[in-house]
C-alpha cells in the first residue's frame, strides 16, 4: 500500500467512533438523560429539584474534584506501567501538614500552601527514588509508603487533632463559585489542562508512552528513562498535594483521615477511561470522561426515587462502578480475544 | 545406512505471517548420526527445529518419526515420542535450581505426583557429571552464566534418554574447555544409536562432529552431503549460494582521510570485552565479522554507552568522549541501530512517525512542544526515501514486516544525523529485496562521508559491504582484513585457525 | 542456606522483635494472650498462604476482604437458620471457591489483569453485601463458636488446625508436582509452556484456591465469636499482602515461599501488641508497619543490585 | 401526586452500618409512620466527613424539607448545613452536634459531660475507685469519641486520682480488631481491672477477648453498647455494664422534632416539646434533651431490645 498524505480514510472514522473515549462518552450521555428524565422532580413546593438541575450539577463538579484530581496524577503514572498507591494517604499527609503549617507555624495560607506542594513533591519524590534508584516494583512502593504516609497523618496529630477555623477567604476555594463555576473546578480544570497538555502534547507524555510500552526500547532510543519515571511519581506528589488543599477548604478543616480510599476510585476512574494498566495506551480526557462517569452514576443515583426509598445510593452506585469497570475492561480484550479465534481457524494468507 | 530414517520430513512449509520461513524443506536422520543443518542467518534452521519438537505447527509438509506419520505435534507428545532439543535461546525457569530445571523439562509428571528431591539432585548431578560441567544442582539458573545456562540446556537433552536429540547453535557462548565436553557427550549419544540434529555456523565443528551436513538457503534445502565428501569452501559456497561481489552494489567513492572514531585498548569487564583497538575514517564502512558471541554487539554496547567502558580510550573526531549512558553518546553524535529490533529497534505498538522522531526529541521538539504536523512531514521524506513499505506515518511499527521495520529503526538513526552509524546485524532476518534496498542505504550515507560500523553474521554480506574488516572473537578484535577478502580468510581468522591476514 | 536468606532475615528479625519483647515486656510471653494472639492470626494465616501462592504465579488478588466478608455474613445466615457445622463449613469454602472462579476466569480466561479485575469484584463484593445486608450484625447460634468444643480447645483446635494446615501445604508447595507448577508458571509462563505445563490453567486453579481459602478463614474467623460484623474483612488484603511480601515473596513471581509468608505475617501482627506491651502510644502504628514494608523492599532491591553487579 | 405532596425528612447517621444508628432508624421509623411522613435515611458506609457533606448538598438539591444530622465532624459538616438552612431547609442535629449557627435544634441524648461523667464514675464504681483501666475507641480521628474522652480524662484526674488510664486503643469500628486490640492490652498490663470501651463494636469485642482470656470477674468490662450486642455477656458475667440512652427513642425524638420545625410548631425560645408517644421533653436552650443516660446491667438489660 503507497502512502497517501492528503486523503484520510474513511475507516478512520469508524474507528474514531468506536474508540474507547468514544463508547465511554455514548455511556456518559445516556447516563446523564436517563438521570435527568427520571431524578428531576418538583417537590412540595413547587420547585424543581434533583439531578436536572444547576446546583446539583456544580455539586457533582465540586465532589469529583479531589478524586479527579487523583486520577489526573495517576494517569501519567499508568500510562508508564506503574501504579501509585501511596496518593490517597499523601492527601491525607499533606493536608494535616498544610494545617499544621499554618496553624502551628503561623504561615499565611499562601506560603503554608507552597510549602505543602513542596512537601507533596518530596513525598512524591520518595516513591519516585525507590523505583527508579533501585528499580523496585511500584505496586509494592507504593504499598509501602500508602502505611507511612497514612501513619505519619496519624502520628503527626496523634490521630486526633484537628485543623479548623480557616478564614473565609481560603475557604471560598472550596465552597463559594468564582466566574460562575465552583472555584475548585477552575482549579482542577487547571490542571487537567497541564496534565493533558504534558501528555499529550509534549515530548514527555511521548516518553511516558515509550517508557510504557517498553521502557527497553526507550533506553534504546537514547530517552533519559529514569529521569521521566521520577518526574511522573512527583508529579503525583504534587497533584496530590493539590487535592489535598482542595480538600481542606471544602470541608473546612484538615484531618489524618482525609481521603482514605480515594486511590482505589481514582484507579477505577483511570481505568475505566481506558487507560491500560499494562502501560503505554490511555489518555487524560479518556480519564475525565471516566471521572465523570462515576461521578453522574453516583449522584445521579442518590437522585432515584426509587433508589431514595431503598435508602442505598451509595451501595448501588459502589456496585454499578464496579460492573461498569468489568464490563470495559471485557470490552477492551473483546477484539483481541475475536481475532485470536479467527486467526486459529484461517491458516495464514500466501 | 539404513532404510527407514528415525525422523523423516518432507516438503514442510512454515510462514509467518507474510514470512516464509519454510518453503519445502526435506530432511533425514538415521538413529546413530549427527546430521548437521547449516545455513545463513534466517535461513530457517531454528523454525525447522521448532517444527519438529512441537513449539509451532507447519503450515504443510510431512513429518515421519520411525515410519509413522505424525499429525499435531505438540511439546509434550513430541517429549513422550523422545524428541529432546536444547533450543537457542534457553527456555529455562530462571528463578528456579538446575535440578528443578532438568526436572520439570525431563519428568512427565501428573500434579498429583511427590517430588523425590533427593532423586532429582541425584539424577541432576549425574547428567552434569556426565557432561563433565561443574554446575551446582541446587544452584538457581539465574546466577548461572551464559554458558553454564547453555550446558544446563544440553544436560536437559541428554537427561531425556530421546532417541532424536536437537542441538541448536549449542556452542553460541560455550568456553573451549566446555565445547570438549559438549563433543564428548555427542559422540556417546551417536554411538549410543541416538540420532542428533546439529546446528552450527562454526564449521570446524561440523567437520570434527558430524557425519552429513544439510544446507538451507532461503528457506529451502539445497543440499546433503556426507561431511568427508566435501570441503570447507565448497560448504561456503553452498550457505551463500551466488558470486558475494555482485550482489553488493560497488563502493561508488572512497572514504576519506580524516579519522571519526578512534579505538585504543577499550574493554569493559563486564561485558568480556577487551583491548579492542581500531579506527574509522569518514566515509568508511568498517566491517566487525566473526562468529556470534564473538563480542560485536557488546563493542556496540560499549559504544552507545549502554555499557560504559572501564578502560582504554575512545575519541571521536579527535575530542575525547566518556560514554556513561545512551544519552550522552546521542549527544556525540552517536547512532546505534541494535540487531534485536523488536525489543529494542521500534516500539511496535508506536506509530512509524513517533518512533522516527524518538531519538530527536530535543532538537526535533526544541520547546518540547510536539509538532504534529511537522512530525509527520518529517516521516513521509523517510518513508519515501527509504521506501518504507507501510500504510501511513500512523500505522504502528509492529505492523510492518520485519526488513521495513529495519528500514524505520534506520531511519531513526538517520534522523539524527550522526557523524558515526553502528549498524548491528541490520539485515538479519530480512528478506532479500529489502535487504539490498537496505545495503544501497547504507553505501549512500558512507559516500555522504558518515563513518560506518557495519556489524554482520552474514559473510558475504561483511565481505561485500566493507572497506575495511575487523574480525572479532573471544571479546577481542583478532585481525583487520581488507574489503573484498576471501570468505575463507575472514572464517579462518574468526576461527583463530590462522594469524595471516593480520593488519 | 544462601537460597532462604531472605526468609532467614526475615525469621531473624521476628526473633529479634521477640528478644526485644522478651527484655523490656516479658509479660508478651505469657501463654494464653499468645494463644489469644495467635487465634486471632490463625484466618489472616490461612488467607496468606493463598495469597503467597497467587503472588508466586505472578497475580496478585485485592478482593479477598470482601470475599472474606461475603463468606462471613453467608456462612452466618446459614448457621443461624440452623444449619449443621458439618454443612456450614464447606458451603462457605465452596462460596470462596466459586467467588475466586469469577476472578479466575477474568484474569486466566480473558487475560485481563489481576489487579483491575480484582478491584473491580473487590467494590462489586464489598457494595453488594452492604446494599444487601445494611451493615448489620449476624448472631449465631452457640454451637457454633468453637466448634461447640470448650473455648481453650477450640483455640487449640483452631491453632493446631492451621499451623498443620500451613505445614501441609509449604511442603506441598516443594513436594508436589503441583507446587513447582506454580512456580514454574510464575518465572516464565512461555517456557512453562514448552515444557508442556498448561499456564493459564495453573492460574485459574490458584484463584480459585485462594477463594477457598478465603471461605475456610471467615469460617475460622466466625468460630471466634458469637457474632459476624459484615466489615470484618476490610483491610485484610492489603494486610496479607504486605505478610506475604515482608515475608519475601516477590511480587515479580517465581520467588518466595509460604515459610516465609508465615514470618512477614508473624513479624507484622507482632507490631500493634509489641506497641501495647512498650506503651507505645497507638498512632505510630501505621507508620511503624509502612516503614517495615518499606525496609523489606529496599533491603531486597540492594540485594538485587548487588547480585547483579 | 400524593407521594410528592409528603413531607420529607432526611436523616444523616455517621455510618449506616453501624448497629446503634440502624436502632435509631428503627424509633425514626415509627415515628415517620406516625407522623405519615417520607424518611430519607442515607449516610456513608464508614465514617467519613466528606461522603457526609456530599449526601447533605444531595438532599439540598433534591430539595428535603428537613435534614437531621448526627456529625462526624463538627466544622466539616456545618458550611453544608449553612447551605442548607438558606435553601430553606430545616436543619436539626442528633447524637452528635454541629455549629451552633448552622442548625436550630440539637436533639441531646446526654451532654458529652454527662457521658464522660457517667462512664467514669461507673468504671469508679466497678473498681472501687482504685487501679488500671484501658480504654478502646472508634478510631483516633472521630471527634465525638475524641470528646467524650477528653471529659473521662478530666473526671478522671479531679475524683479518681487512685485510677490510671494505662492505653487507648483504636479498633477501627470492627469487632475483630477490638478483640484483638484488649487481648493485648490484657497481656501487656497484668494488673488491669477494667476496659472500657466507648464504641459499639468495641464493648463484646473487648468482652470476647476477656472471656477468651478466662479472665472473666477479674477484669471487668463496660462501656457504650447496645443492649441486644451485649446481652449474651451480660449475662455471662463478662460484661458489668452498658451505659447507653435509648437509641430508638433518640431517632424517634428527632423526627417528631424535624417535624414540627418543619411545620412551624417547634421555634426558638421554646421550654417544652411533646413528641407523641413518647411525651413531653425538655428544652434547654437549643437543646432538647433525651433524659439522662441508662445504666443497662445484668437485673434490666432483657427488657430492652434494640
Ligand atoms: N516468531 C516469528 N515470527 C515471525 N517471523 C519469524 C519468527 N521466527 C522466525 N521468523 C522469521 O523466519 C525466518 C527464519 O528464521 P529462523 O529463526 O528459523 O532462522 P535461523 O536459520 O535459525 O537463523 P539464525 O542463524 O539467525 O538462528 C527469518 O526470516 C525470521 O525473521
Ligand atoms: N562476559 C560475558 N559473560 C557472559 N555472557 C557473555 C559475555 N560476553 C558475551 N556474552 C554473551 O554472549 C553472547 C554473544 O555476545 P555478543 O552479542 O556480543 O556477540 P556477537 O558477536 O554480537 O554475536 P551475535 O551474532 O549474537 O550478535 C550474548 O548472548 C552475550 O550475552
Ligand atoms: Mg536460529
Ligand atoms: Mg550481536
Amino acid at each position: 500500500m503507497s502512502v497517501s498524505p492528503g486523503t484520510k480514510n474513511p475507516r478512520d472514522w469508524k474507528a474514531l467512533l468506536t474508540r474507547h473515549e468514544m463508547l465511554l462518552l455514548y455511556v456518559l450521555i445516556a447516563e446523564w438523560l436517563f438521570f435527568y428524565f427520571a431524578g428531576t422532580t418538583t417537590n412540595r413546593r413547587g420547585v424543581v429539584v434533583g439531578f436536572g438541575t444547576l446546583d446539583r450539577q456544580f455539586d457533582i463538579l465540586r465532589h469529583s474534584c479531589e478524586i479527579g484530581l487523583l486520577a489526573l496524577a495517576l494517569t501519567p503514572v499508568i500510562i508508564t506501567a506503574g501504579i501509585d498507591l501511596s496518593i490517597g494517604s499523601l492527601l491525607g499527609l499533606c493536608a494535616i501538614l498544610f494545617g499544621k503549617l499554618w496553624h502551628d507555624g503561623g504561615l499565611t495560607i499562601p506560603v503554608a500552601a507552597g510549602l505543602t506542594l513542596a512537601l507533596g513533591a518530596l513525598a512524591g519524590g520518595i516513591n519516585a527514588s525507590l523505583i527508579t534508584a533501585l528499580r523496585l516494583p511500584p505496586l509494592i512502593v507504593t504499598l509501602g509508603t500508602y502505611s507511612l504516609f497514612r501513619g505519619l497523618a496519624e502520628a503527626i496529630t496523634h490521630g486526633a487533632i484537628t485543623y479548623t477555623d480557616f478564614p473565609a477567604s481560603f475557604l471560598f476555594v472550596g465552597q463559594e463559585r468564582w466566574l460562575g463555576l465552583p472555584t475548585q473546578a477552575w482549579v482542577f480544570l487547571g490542571v487537567a489542562l497541564g496534565v493533558g497538555l504534558l501528555v499529550h502534547r509534549t515530548t514527555f507524555g511521548r516518553a511516558f508512552r515509550t517508557i510504557g510500552f517498553s521502557p527497553e526500547g526507550a533506553r534504546y532510543a537514547g530517552l533519559p528513562v529514569a529521569r521521566r519515571l521520577a518526574l511522573v511519581y512527583v508529579l503525583a506528589g504534587l497533584i496530590a498535594a493539590i487535592a489535598a488543599i482542595i480538600y481542606t477548604a471544602r470541608l473546612g478543616q484538615a484531618k489524618a483521615d482525609a481521603g482514605t480510599g480515594y486511590e482505589l476510585f481514582a484507579i477505577t476512574a483511570v481505568v475505566l477511561g481506558g487507560t491500560s494498566i499494562f502501560g503505554g495506551t490511555g489518555s487524560v480526557h479518556g480519564t475525565l470522561l471516566g471521572v465523570a462517569a462515576i461521578a453522574v452514576l453516583k449522584n445521579g443515583l442518590a437522585c432515584l426515587p426509587v433508589v431514595m426509598r431503598m435508602n442505598a445510593a451509595e451501595e448501588m452506585s459502589g456496585l454499578l462502578t464496579g460492573a461498569l469497570l468489568l464490563l470495559a475492561l471485557t470490552a477492551s480484550v473483546l477484539p483481541k480475544i475475536l481475532s485470536r479465534f479467527r486467526t486459529r481457524h484461517h491458516a495464514p494468507a500466501l | 545406512m539404513s532404510p527407514a530414517p528415525l525422523l523423516a520430513l518432507r516438503q514442510l512449509v512454515k510462514n509467518y505471517g507474510g514470512v516464509r520461513a519454510l518453503r519445502g524443506v526435506d530432511f533425514d536422520l538415521q538413529a546413530g548420526e549427527v546430521h548437521a543443518l547449516l545455513g545463513e542467518n534466517g535461513a530457517g534452521k531454528s523454525t525447522l527445529i521448532k517444527v519438529i519438537t512441537g513449539a509451532h505447527q507447519p503450515n504443510g509438509g510431512t513429518l515421519t518419526l520411525a515410519g509413522q506419520r505424525v499429525a499435531n505435534l505438540t511439546p509434550s507428545t513430541a517429549r513422550a515420542l523422545g524428541i529432546a532439543c536444547i533450543y537457542q535461546q534457553p527456555a529455562l525457569f530462571p528463578d528456579l535450581t538446575v535440578a528443578e530445571n532438568l526436572a520439570l523439562r525431563l519428568e512427565a509428571t501428573s500434579a498429583s505426583s511427590r517430588i523425590d528431591w533427593p532423586a532429582r539432585r541425584a539424577r541432576a548431578e549425574q547428567w552434569l557429571a556426565r557432561l563433565g560441567a561443574e554446575i551446582s544442582p541446587e544452584a538457581e539458573v539465574r546466577s548461572l552464566s551464559m554458558p553454564e545456562q547453555q550446558l544446563v540446556e544440553i544436560a536437559c537433552a541428554l537427561g531425556a534418554g530421546a532417541r532424536i536429540v536437537i542441538m541448536d547453535e549449542p556452542t553460541a557462548s560455550l568456553t573451549q574447555k566446555e565445547q570438549r565436553l559438549l563433543f564428548a557427550v555427542v559422540r556417546d549419544l551417536r554411538k549410543n544409536g541416538v540420532g542428533v540434529i546439529y546446528i552450527s555456523h562454526r564449521l570446524e565443528e561440523i567437520f570434527a562432529l558430524a557425519d552429513r551436513v544439510t544446507v538451507l538457503r532461503d528457506g529451502q534445502s539445497v543440499g546433503t552431503h556426507a561431511v568427508g565428501d566435501i570441503d570447507e569452501a565448497g560448504l561456503i559456497r553452498l550457505m551463500v549460494g551466488r558470486e558475494v561481489a555482485q550482489i553488493y552494489p560497488a563502493a561508488e567513492s572512497t572514504p576519506g582521510h580524516r579519522v571519526a572514531l578512534s579505538l585504543r585498548a577499550v574493554g569493559c569487564r563486564a561485558s568480556g570485552v577487551h583491548n579492542v583497538s581500531f579506527e574509522v575514517r569518514s566515509g568508511e564502512i568498517f566491517g566487525l565479522g566473526g562468529l556470534v558471541g564473538a563480542g560485536r554487539t557488546e563493542l556496540a554496547r560499549i559504544l552507545f554507552g549502554l555499557t560504559p567502558a572501564d578502560s582504554g580510550e575512545i575519541t571521536l573526531h579527535g575530542q575525547r568522549l566518556t560514554l556513561r549512558s545512551p544519552q550522552a553518546a546521542v549527544a556525540q553524535g552517536i547512532a546505534y541501530v541494535p540487531e534485536d529490533r523488536r525489543r529494542h529497534g521500534v516500539v511496535l505498538e508506536l506509530p512509524i512517525a513517533h518512533n522516527l522522531t524518538m531519538a530527536i526529541h530535543r532538537r526535533f521538539f526544541p520547546t518540547t512542544w510536539l509538532r504534529f504536523g511537522a512530525e509527520r512531514a518529517l516521516a513521509l521524506d523517510f518513508i519515501r526515501d527509504l521506501a518504507v513499505k507501510c500504510a501511513g506515518p500512523d500505522a504502528p511499527g509492529g505492523s510492518l514486516s520485519g526488513g521495513n521495520q529495519q528500514k524505520v529503526s534506520l531511519a531513526r538513526w538517520l534522523a539524527t544525523k550522526p557523524k558515526l552509524l553502528i549498524l548491528d546485524e541490520p539485515t538479519q532476518g530480512v528478506d532479500v529485496g529489502a535487504k539490498s534496498e537496505i545495503h544501497k542505504i547504507i553505501r549512500r550515507l558512507a559516500k555522504e562521508g558518515l563513518a560506518v560500523i557495519l556489524i554482520s553474521s552474514d559473510l558475504p554480506e561483511v565481505i561485500g559491504m566493507s572497506d575495511r574488516i575487523g574480525v572479532m572473537g573471544g571479546g577481542t578484535l583478532r585481525a583487520i582484513l581488507p574489503g573484498g577478502s576471501a570468505p575463507h580468510d575472514v572464517m579462518a581468522a574468526a576461527l583463530g585457525t590462522t594469524e595471516k591476514g593480520s593488519v | 542456606m544462601k537460597r532462604y536468606f531472605r526468609e532467614l532475615s526475615v525469621l531473624g528479625a521476628l526473633a529479634a522483635v521477640l528478644v526485644g519483647m522478651a527484655i523490656f515486656a516479658p509479660a508478651f510471653f505469657s501463654p494464653q494472650p499468645l494463644l489469644s494472639l495467635l487465634t486471632r492470626e490463625a484466618p489472616t494465616l490461612v488467607v496468606a498462604c493463598g495469597m503467597a501462592c497467587v503472588i508466586i504465579t505472578r497475580q496478585i488478588d485485592i478482593s479477598v476482604g470482601s470475599m472474606f466478608s461475603v463468606c462471613s455474613v453467608c456462612a452466618g445466615l446459614l448457621a443461624a437458620r440452623g444449619w449443621p457445622l458439618l454443612l456450614v463449613l464447606p458451603a462457605s469454602v465452596a462460596l470462596g471457591a466459586l467467588l475466586g472462579a469469577v476472578n479466575g476466569l477474568l484474569v486466566a480466561g480473558l487475560r485481563l489483569p489481576s489487579i483491575v479485575v480484582t478491584l473491580a469484584t473487590m467494590v462489586t463484593l464489598r457494595q453488594g453485601l452492604n446494599l444487601v445486608r445494611q451493615g448489620e450484625f449476624v448472631n449465631l447460634p452457640d454451637r457454633i463458636q468453637w466448634f461447640g468444643l470448650s473455648q481453650m480447645a477450640g483455640q487449640l483446635v483452631l491453632v493446631g488446625a492451621s499451623v498443620v494446615f500451613l505445614v501441609a501445604l509449604a511442603l506441598a508447595m516443594r513436594h508436589v508436582a503441583a507446587g513447582r507448577f506454580v512456580y514454574a508458571v510464575g518465572t516464565d509462563a512461555e517456557a512453562a509452556r514448552l515444557a508442556g505445563i498448561r499456564p493459564q490453567l495453573v492460574t485459574f486453579l490458584v484463584f480459585i484456591f485462594i477463594g477457598a481459602l478465603t471461605g475456610l478463614a471467615a469460617m475460622m474467623n466466625l468460630a471466634q465469636s458469637p457474632q459476624v460484623q459484615p466489615l470484618s474483612g476490610a483491610g485484610l488484603e492489603l494486610k496479607v499482602i504486605a505478610a506475604v511480601v515482608v515475608g519475601g515473596v516477590a511480587i515479580s513471581g517465581g520467588r518466595g515461599n509460604l515459610w516465609g509468608a508465615f514470618t512477614g505475617l508473624l513479624l507484622l501482627a507482632c507490631v500493634s501488641p509489641a506497641l501495647i506491651h512498650l506503651h507505645i502510644e497507638a498512632y505510630w502504628e501505621k507508620a511503624i508497619q509502612g516503614a517495615i514494608i518499606l525496609l523489606a523492599v529496599v533491603a531486597d532491591g540492594l540485594r538485587a543490585r548487588g547480585l547483579n553487579r | 401526586t400524593a407521594a410528592d405532596s409528603k413531607l420529607v425528612v432526611a436523616m444523616l447517621p455517621k455510618s449506616k452500618g453501624n448497629a446503634y444508628f440502624i436502632s435509631c432508624k428503627v424509633g425514626a421509623d415509627k415515628a415517620a409512620k406516625e407522623l405519615g411522613i417520607q424518611l430519607l435515611f442515607d449516610g456513608p458506609t464508614d465514617s467519613n466527613a466528606a461522603k457526609q457533606n456530599e449526601i447533605v448538598e444531595n438532599w439540598i438539591t433534591l430539595g428535603v424539607d428537613v435534614i437531621a444530622v448526627a456529625a462526624e465532624n463538627k466544622e466539616g459538616i456545618s458550611t453544608a448545613l449553612r447551605k442548607a438552612q438558606k435553601a430553606g431547609i430545616k436543619v436539626l442535629t442528633f447524637d452528635a452536634d454541629a455549629m451552633t449557627d448552622a442548625r436550630s435544634f440539637f436533639v441531646n441524648q446526654a451532654t458529652p459531660e454527662g457521658i464522660g461523667q457517667g462512664l467514669m464514675d461507673e468504671a469508679a464504681r466497678l473498681t472501687n475507685s482504685e487501679g488500671e483501666f484501658a480504654m478502646i475507641v472508634a478510631s483516633l480521628t472521630a471527634s465525638n469519641q475524641r470528646e467524650w474522652q477528653q471529659h473521662i480524662e478530666a473526671r478522671l484526674k479531679e475524683k479518681y486520682p487512685k485510677m490510671k488510664l494505662v492505653a487507648v486503643r483504636p479498633c477501627d469500628d470492627l469487632k475483630d480488631k477490638a478483640q484483638s486490640e484488649a487481648t493485648a492490652l490484657l497481656s501487656a498490663n497484668p494488673k488491669l481491672k477494667l476496659i472500657m470501651a466507648i464504641c459499639s463494636p468495641g464493648v463484646p469485642g473487648a468482652a470476647e477477648a476477656v472471656k477468651q482470656a478466662g479472665l472473666t470477674g477479674k477484669v471487668k468490662v463496660m462501656g457504650l453498647g447496645l443492649p441486644n450486642e451485649n446481652k449474651r455477656y451480660v449475662h455471662a458475667g463478662v460484661t458489668d455494664s452498658i451505659i447507653l440512652w435509648n437509641t430508638g427513642d433518640l431517632g424517634y425524638l428527632a423526627i417528631y422534632a424535624g417535624v414540627a420545625l418543619a411545620k412551624d410548631e417547634l421555634k426558638k425560645g421554646a421550654k417544652t416539646f411533646k413528641a407523641g408517644s413518647l411525651g413531653t421533653f425538655s428544652i434547654a436552650g437549643d437543646n432538647i434533651l433525651l433524659g439522662k443516660p441508662f445504666i443497662f446491667n445484668k437485673a434490666n438489660i432483657d427488657q430492652f431490645d434494640f
